[in-house]
């Protein structure tokens, strides 16, 4: 029909046109590619630079770390550095600065490892956030956030503390205003004690199968299992308590047994309970199941 | 509700009562009976007949509560329900049944929830019901909930002719507001062009006034407005959006797995059911209006087609062909859905031969309200058009457009809505199509409409927009023509165009039309051209443009002659490809036609055109500068259309300068010219193109050139240019014969 | 008995969307693997309703067991109606050791004492909260088992989740619970909505919430948009500012699915075009109601993609700072005169 | 308040700068990357929320020869801001260097007196109103292409014309509500 051929006609434009775009991103692709390539060589040069670099800085730094832990100061040091490495003076003064540099950010680094917390400024000094990170058998656990307002005076202006950790009356106990660093020390006790025992908890349900957990609730201050002796099918109700929550270890422990009433006053299970009272609870458990207590 | 119950049926002693109730319908359908008495002989008892028997004959008043025989029964034709779908008779009589309340209103929403059609339902049930819902006192929801179900399986009763008798009294539910919005519906549904009175336009007029503006009354007014405007005053918002909302809800689920069950067997009612639910369901899809519904109705029993009482319409489905259309014409059944006409040739057939009024405005109405909801005013800005099923939508429309050879007046009035917000490449070769179909355009308005958004586009649009656009225009200058040929008549200038949209303009009125748009082309061409720096590609839809312009009067009889400006001929003449340059030689040689032919009337008739001596010297001096350019080598001859200063001229120091668009330095000829040279003079080492100057030489180049193909020159050349040979110097003096 | 244990179960059938019925009814754990077989779930919900109504006649199913099939089906999907929470105040110094057998019997004791017919169902869920179901009575009428109590509570956590709690027995409920926690005092936490979880973790501060340090935070990362040498954004500092002002406000990754936030205003008109409303001495009062289906993530949205201003007021971020999406303005307030009419036309 | 002047600085060669200015920053986005595709020119794009633009980078940004607002017409606040950028431009942007483009024209949410405010907008400052397909990649594409259109003659790069004639052809017209009913 003519009328379709005119049609045609129009729909062929829209087809060139479509044809006329691909070409051009075609031709774009290849020219983006091109420039890739130039900037990957590029990088790569910078990166075996710096690797050069790094290995100078490390001997500078073998050196620095030497003189520090002989507790040589800082001058001397330098000077000797000086003789030593004979390049031209500012380079080898910018090498000694960056070296230093990376010392004090171990420094800092270890200072956090070892429990120092890691606080940062916002809003130009007027709030401060303290992160606590948590840690049980050099396991990293959760780490939780507490933003103080510094003025007018220090409070907490919120945080991600589970609400079964009385943050606020640890606030009150402890003079914020003075030192938060007491504060956080508690409240960083509570938390590790909490974590500790959760993570117990969660090891007990995977390496003890044998183990059935009766009861636990969500602050962990309770567990309660019930343990089968392995040769005549007795089965015992252990209870513990943690009434201390800043502590992984309980502060009770009590044991129940249907099938004999003695059981629990007999020595074996007396200092099994003395033994769930010093060692954490798993590996507690694990002793016992080598022995041949439970199953 | 004949005896027959196909698939579940009873004999016929225990539907003996039921029969009682109607007569009417006995005869409707005796020969289906028969067939079903034969087959019922050897069926056995079913549970379901029993159940159907006992709610068609349970006296009035029995208690429901703690009364276990009814749930009993009604479980058992529920089950039947859910699963299979009820046959006709059962749906009578449950019907029945609910809607006369004879075990009072608990019962009823329960039953209705469970008619679920298995083929058809018969309209005088339907019928019955609605009448009941006039007697009995039924609680308001249960009413609404009936109105729903009619309107679920409204493509499922087999025949509509008593409910359109029954359209007045069913017009009275209106005034509950409770019924309202989906009595409104049906209406809609059932509406033919003599439902409409004066008195129910007031009506909704007044209930309109009442409770706002409504979108279930003004889709009702609309639809009155369409089939008699003189009717309905009020302006309908072009935005009419959700007007009917989705009333299957209730049967949606069991409906579609009856269907799924049973599908083979009744296919055409399922596939109808369907789009039925979209129909309805009208936000809830997009582009439900897009699938066209198959042309299909319910009503395909043969046997009745024979035995044609007067009052008995055919539907378009039977008709195969063409003899059968002319046989039945005055008793077509349209089918309830206009988009399916779209899809069959009988019936576009039919559209195009019967003049049917109200037929055409249906279509019109169905097909501007879907193409607003879908492209002007979609639910998520267009976000994700099924592009196929759109693009097959308007290629359907495309079509049918051409087959009826002329454009809906409707889709007319969307495109000028939707240019002005157009981007100009959504579905792009679809909308220029489109445009290019739409009848002709009042000077007054053809501005606003048409040229200002179209400005826009052109000029910011890619060059292939541009060509689209000017063949698109091209298209509709051809159209214009062609229907002015086909419908005006001498006697009087006036000449009705469209021939159902009853624009009538005076030869004057169209006159100005054309002119319009010949020069908004030329406006649009000459800076076109001056942007893309005259892309050929361009210059050639261009110069197709002007083959069909200049040819308005020889060809089309349209008195009046518009030259291309200056700005579309000097680039043609001036082209680096010969193709062009020839083109502009035919197209002047046209010209040249036409106006000596218009003069030659001017001259017998007094009553024909007149045209100005502007439009006379323009194009000598036309003429004048193309047969100086390549003829007589006179370039920037003083008092030429581009003049420029001799110093000037002189500076650039082309050698000769004069002599550098002639046929043989022209840079399109050139090669021409050389390849000529070769050929004349093999020997000949050096070239010297000036040779072919001289008067010998030149004739052959000239007939080396004609057997190239330039017909067009050739036809220029014979047209205008006369040789006068010149002694002295051999060089073929050409002198334009100027149309005076 | 019987009867109105029928019509519980009808009751509890209808509540049921059909899909879920049969996955429900296997949880319960009450009917018998042929029992289950021989329910046909495809055919409509009140025919299944029927056949459980038969088994329930002849294995005379006691109200028990239909009250556990609603627990069961409760816990498993608890957005039904609106869930207030509320708070304990000041613990004895043993609330912390209290533990759920001892907190079930004194729970039930101290019910007990309080109202004569009442029927009380409590069960532990997995993740360590108590769920405890509640059917009130009278001195004269038996407990009513078609609008039931529910309450969640997290033993050694301050909060109570309570669900169609009437006035009525709210005193009696509250002292129950104070009690039975061994804490002194009972609050309204201002805090309600249809989803349980999100209330818990907000109150619970079980959602991520963005604190500033020292390492890279992930949003940070997160919206690092590889951009072409010739792309330049003039405002580009500012929009990773919003972003992190945002989260910090209302908290990073996904947030709790809270509905509405209500705003009561009761302050001094101010506002010098309209002298009218200014002059008069009464306080101006008004309700400011956000509803959405998540409202945090749209607020957040807003304050990052600039709709509202950053910083966020107090009044907005205070939703997730403190736990509660009920506030009351008061003049005091600073500024609450400014912002509650910028929330308005929000 | 700073003033964006559009001849304060040189045009670099064979380089055209295009301002995209958007309220929501969805789109300009995706339109800049289809707009760097160009390869002909060197096609510099800067995004902006608003203006005024941030003086820190005022001497790093080159000579601006397109500043498009884009106006997303769900929102009121796209338009309003809009408008209040308008303000901070220099006069000399008027005389065809400041085009709009709309997005989401074809939703049914829209109310149509805000297209109509926006056209007003638009006529009144002599600028082109340009529509867009933002939801499809082909549109956005489209958007891009045209806006280049535009833009290399905003920039000088075609011979023989210049912004403000292009602007006289393509500027925006209010027009006349043509609001009839529409399907009859």
């Amino acid at each position: 029909m003519e009328g379709s051929s005119k049609g045609g006609v129009l729909s062929h434009l829209s087809l060139l046109e479509a044809k006329a775009r691909s070409r051009k991103t075609q031709l774009h692709q290849i020219k983006e590619l091109r420039d890739k390539v130039e900037a990957l060589r590029i990088q790569r040069d910078q990166l075996r630079a710096e690797i050069e670099t790094h290995k100078i800085l490390q001997k500078v730094r073998a050196s620095l770390d030497k003189k520090c832990t002989k507790g040589g100061e800082e001058e001397e040091l330098q000077v000797k550095e000086g003789e030593k490495m004979n390049e031209d003076s500012e380079h080898s003064q910018l090498l000694r600065l960056m070296a230093r540099h990376t010392q004090l950010k171990d420094l800092l680094h270890a200072h956090h490892i070892i429990g120092g917390y890691n606080i940062t400024k916002t809003i130009q000094g007027r709030r401060v956030c303290a992160s606590l990170a948590t840690a049980y058998e050099g396991v990293y656990l959760e780490t939780y956030n507490v933003e103080f307002d510094l003025k007018p005076t220090v409070r907490i202006r919120r945080h991600d503390v589970p609400p079964f950790i009385p943050v606020d009356s640890l606030a009150e106990q402890s003079n914020m205003q003075t030192d938060i660093r007491a504060f956080l020390d508690t409240l960083s006790k509570y938390l590790n004690g909490y974590a500790g025992r959760k993570q117990q908890l969660k090891l007990v349900k995977e390496r003890h199968k044998s183990v059935e957990v009766m009861e636990s609730n969500v602050l962990c201050s309770i567990l309660v299992m019930l343990l089968t002796v392995p040769g005549e099918r007795v089965t015992v109700l252990c209870t513990l308590k943690y009434t201390d929550h800043t502590r992984c270890l309980p502060t009770g422990v009590y044991v129940q047994c249907e099938a004999d009433k003695e059981l629990p006053d007999s020595p074996q299970w007396k200092n099994n309970c003395s033994l769930l009272m010093e060692t954490p609870v798993h590996k507690a458990l694990t002793i016992m199941r080598d022995r041949w207590i439970i199953a | 509700m004949a005896a027959s119950f196909n698939r579940s049926g009873p004999s016929d002693l225990e539907t003996s009562s039921v029969n009682d109730q109607s007569v009417s319908s006995r005869s409707s359908n005796r020969s289906v009976r028969v067939a079903e008495k034969e087959r019922r002989k050897n069926e056995a008892e079913d549970p379901v007949v029993l159940a159907l028997k006992y709610f068609n004959d349970v006296e009035a008043g029995t208690p429901v509560n703690g009364n276990d025989e009814v749930e009993k029964q009604l479980v058992l034709v529920e089950k039947v329900g859910y699963s299979r779908g009820l046959s006709p008779d059962a749906i009578s009589v449950m019907l029945e049944f609910a809607m006369s309340l004879r075990m009072g209103t608990t019962l009823c929403p329960r039953v209705l929830k469970c008619l679920i059609p298995a083929t058809t339902v018969p309209q005088e049930a339907v019928v019955r019901a609605v009448v009941w819902l006039g007697v009995g006192k039924i609680p308001a929801t249960t009413q609404v909930l009936f109105v729903k179900w009619v309107l679920t399986v409204f493509d499922m009763i087999d025949e509509k002719d008593q409910l359109r008798a029954i359209y007045g009294f069913i017009f009275n539910f209106v005034t509950d507001e409770n019924l309202c919005p989906f009595i409104c519906h049906l209406l809609y549904l059932l509406t033919r062009k003599e439902s409409v009175r004066v008195f129910r336009v007031r009506k909704l007029l007044e209930l309109q006034s009442k409770l706002g503006r409504q979108p279930f009354l003004l889709h009702l007014l609309s639809l009155y407005k369409v089939f008699c405007p003189e009717l309905v005053t009020l302006s309908i918002p072009s935005r009419m959006r959700s007007g009917f909302k989705n009333h299957t809800s209730p049967w949606k689920s069991a409906l579609l797995f009856v269907q799924k069950r049973n599908g083979s067997q009744v296919s055409s009612n399922v596939s109808l059911a369907v789009t039925v639910k979209d129909k309805t369901s009208t936000r809830k899809r997009k582009h439900h209006h897009l699938e066209l519904p198959k042309l299909s109705s319910v009503v395909n029993k043969p046997a009745q087609t024979e035995t044609s009482s007067s009052r008995k319409l055919v539907p378009l489905t039977q008709l195969h062909s063409f003899a059968q259309l002319l046989e039945n014409m005055h008793r077509i059944e349209l089918p309830s859905q206009m988009g399916s006409l779209l899809g069959s040739s009988m019936a576009l057939h039919y559209l195009d031969c019967v003049q049917d009024e109200s037929a055409l405005l249906r279509l019109n109405f169905w097909l501007g309200y879907s193409l607003h909801e879908e492209f002007l005013f979609c639910s998520d800005g267009g976000a994700s058009q099924y592009s196929e099923e759109v693009l097959q939508f308007l290629n359907r429309l495309l079509s049918t457009q051409h087959f009826l050879q002329e454009g809906f007046s409707s889709s007319e009035a969307f495109l000028y809505k939707f240019l002005t917000v157009w981007d100009g490449a959504l579905y792009r070769p679809e909308i220029l199509g489109l445009l290019s179909n739409i009848p002709v355009i009042p000077s007054s308005q053809i501005g606003r409409l048409l040229f200002e958004p179209l400005m826009q586009l052109f000029f910011t649009s890619s060059l292939f927009f541009k060509c689209g656009l000017i063949e698109c225009l091209n298209n509709m200058l051809l159209k214009w023509l062609t229907w002015h040929s086909v419908y005006a008549l001498e006697d009087d200038l006036d000449i009705s165009l469209h021939s159902h949209t009853s624009i009538n303009m005076t030869l004057s009125g169209f006159k100005d039309s054309v002119m319009e748009l010949v020069l908004f082309v030329g406006r649009l061409a000459s800076v076109g051209l001056q942007l893309e720096g005259c892309h050929s590609v361009l210059l050639s839809f261009v110069l197709d443009f002007y083959e069909t312009a200049c040819d308005t009067f020889l060809k089309y009889g349209l008195p009046l002659v518009l030259l291309p400006p200056s700005g579309v001929f000097y680039p043609a003449l001036l082209a680096s490809d010969p193709v062009s340059v020839d083109r502009l030689a035919y197209i002047m040689y046209r010209y040249k036609a036409n106006l000596t032919s218009a003069k030659n009337q001017e001259k017998v008739t007094e009553q024909a055109f007149h045209i100005s001596r502007q439009t006379f010297r323009e194009f000598n001096s036309y003429i004048a500068v193309m047969a100086n350019y390549l003829w007589n080598s006179r370039v920037f001859h003083p008092g030429m259309g581009v003049q420029l200063e001799k110093e000037l001229l002189l500076k650039s120091n082309v050698p000769e300068y004069w002599t550098s668009f002639d046929l043989i330095h022209h840079p399109a000829f050139m090669s021409y010219a050389i390849d000529f040279h070769r050929k004349c003079w093999p020997g000949r080492k050096d070239m010297d193109l000036n040779s072919i100057k001289l008067s010998k030489p030149w004739g052959w180049y000239l007939e080396y050139l004609f057997t190239q193909g330039f017909d067009g020159l050739k036809l220029f050349f014979q047209g205008n240019v006369r040789q006068q040979k010149a002694q002295g110097d051999g060089q073929g003096d050409s002198t334009p014969t100027q149309a005076r | 008995m019987g009867d109105s244990t029928k019509s519980l179960l009808q009751r509890i059938i209808r509540r049921i969307p059909s899909r879920a019925i049969e996955s429900t009814l296997r949880k319960w754990g009450r009917l018998t693997a042929e029992q289950l077989q021989s329910i046909d779930f495809t055919q409509p919900k009140w025919t299944v309703t029927q056949e459980l109504l038969d088994m329930c006649e002849e294995g005379n199913w006691t109200l028990k067991f239909i009250t556990e099939l609603e627990m069961s089906y409760i816990i498993d999907n608890p957005n039904q109606g609106m869930w207030y929470a509320y708070q304990l105040m000041n613990p004895e110094d043993d609330a912390n050791s209290v533990e759920l057998t001892q907190f079930k019997e004194q729970f039930k004791s101290h019910l007990k004492q309080l109202v004569r017919h009442i029927s009380l169902k409590m069960k532990k869920h997995t993740d360590e909260a108590v769920w405890i179901r509640i059917a009130w009575g009278d001195r004269f009428f038996q407990p009513n088992h078609m609008k039931p109590t529910y309450a969640v509570h997290y033993l050694q956590t301050p909060y109570v989740f309570v669900t169609s709690l009437t006035s009525k027995h709210k005193p009696l409920f509250s002292q129950a619970m104070t009690l039975s926690t061994r804490y002194q005092a009972i609050k309204d936490a201002n805090l309600s909505g249809r989803n349980l979880t999100a209330i818990r973790d907000l109150l619970m501060r079980q959602f991520q919430q963005a604190f500033p340090t020292k390492h890279p935070s992930p949003l940070a990362e997160r919206n690092q948009t590889v951009s072409h040498p010739r792309i330049e954004k003039e405002q580009d500092g500012n929009a990773a500012n919003r972003l992190e002002l945002a989260c910090e406000a209302f908290g990073g990754g996904t947030l709790p699915q809270l509905q509405s936030a209500v705003y009561k205003l009761e302050t001094k008109f101010r506002d010098q075009t309209n002298k009218a409303m200014t002059e008069r001495e009464e306080s101006f009062k008004c309700i400011v109601k956000f509803a959405s289906t998540n409202l945090l993530e749209s607020l957040r949205h807003c304050a990052s993609s600039g709709f509202a201003s950053t910083p966020v007021t107090p009044l907005l971020s205070s939703i997730s700072l403190k736990g509660k999406n009920y506030f009351v303005i008061t003049d005091n307030s600073p500024g609450a005169a400014s912002q509650p009419r910028r929330a308005q036309d929000k | 308040m700073s003033l964006l002047k559009p001849f304060s600085k040189l045009p670099g060669i064979n380089s055209a700068n295009i301002l995209l200015v958007e309220f929501e920053e969805t789109f300009q986005q995706s339109l800049a990357d289809a707009l760097v595709e160009e390869t002909a020119v060197t096609v510099n794009v800067r995004l902006a929320k608003s203006l005024p633009l941030p003086k820190e980078n005022e001497e790093n940004r080159p000579r601006i020869d397109l500043v498009v607002f884009i106006i997303n017409l769900t929102t009121e606040l796209s338009f309003q801001s809009a408008e209040a950028s308008l303000k901070c431009l220099d006069s000399g942007f008027f005389l065809g260097k400041v085009c709009f483009m709309v997005t989401n024209a074809r939703n049914a949410s829209v109310p149509t007196e805000r297209l109509d405010s926006v056209r007003k907008l638009a006529a009144s400052l002599h600028c082109p109103l340009l529509f867009a397909e933002d939801q499809t990649p082909a549109g956005v594409t489209n958007a891009a292409e045209r806006l280049l259109t535009i833009l290399k003659v905003t920039a000088g790069l075609v011979p023989m014309t210049t912004a403000l004639y292009l602007s006289n052809l393509t500027r925006c017209t209010v027009p006349p509500d043509i609001d009839q009913p529409t399907f009859d």
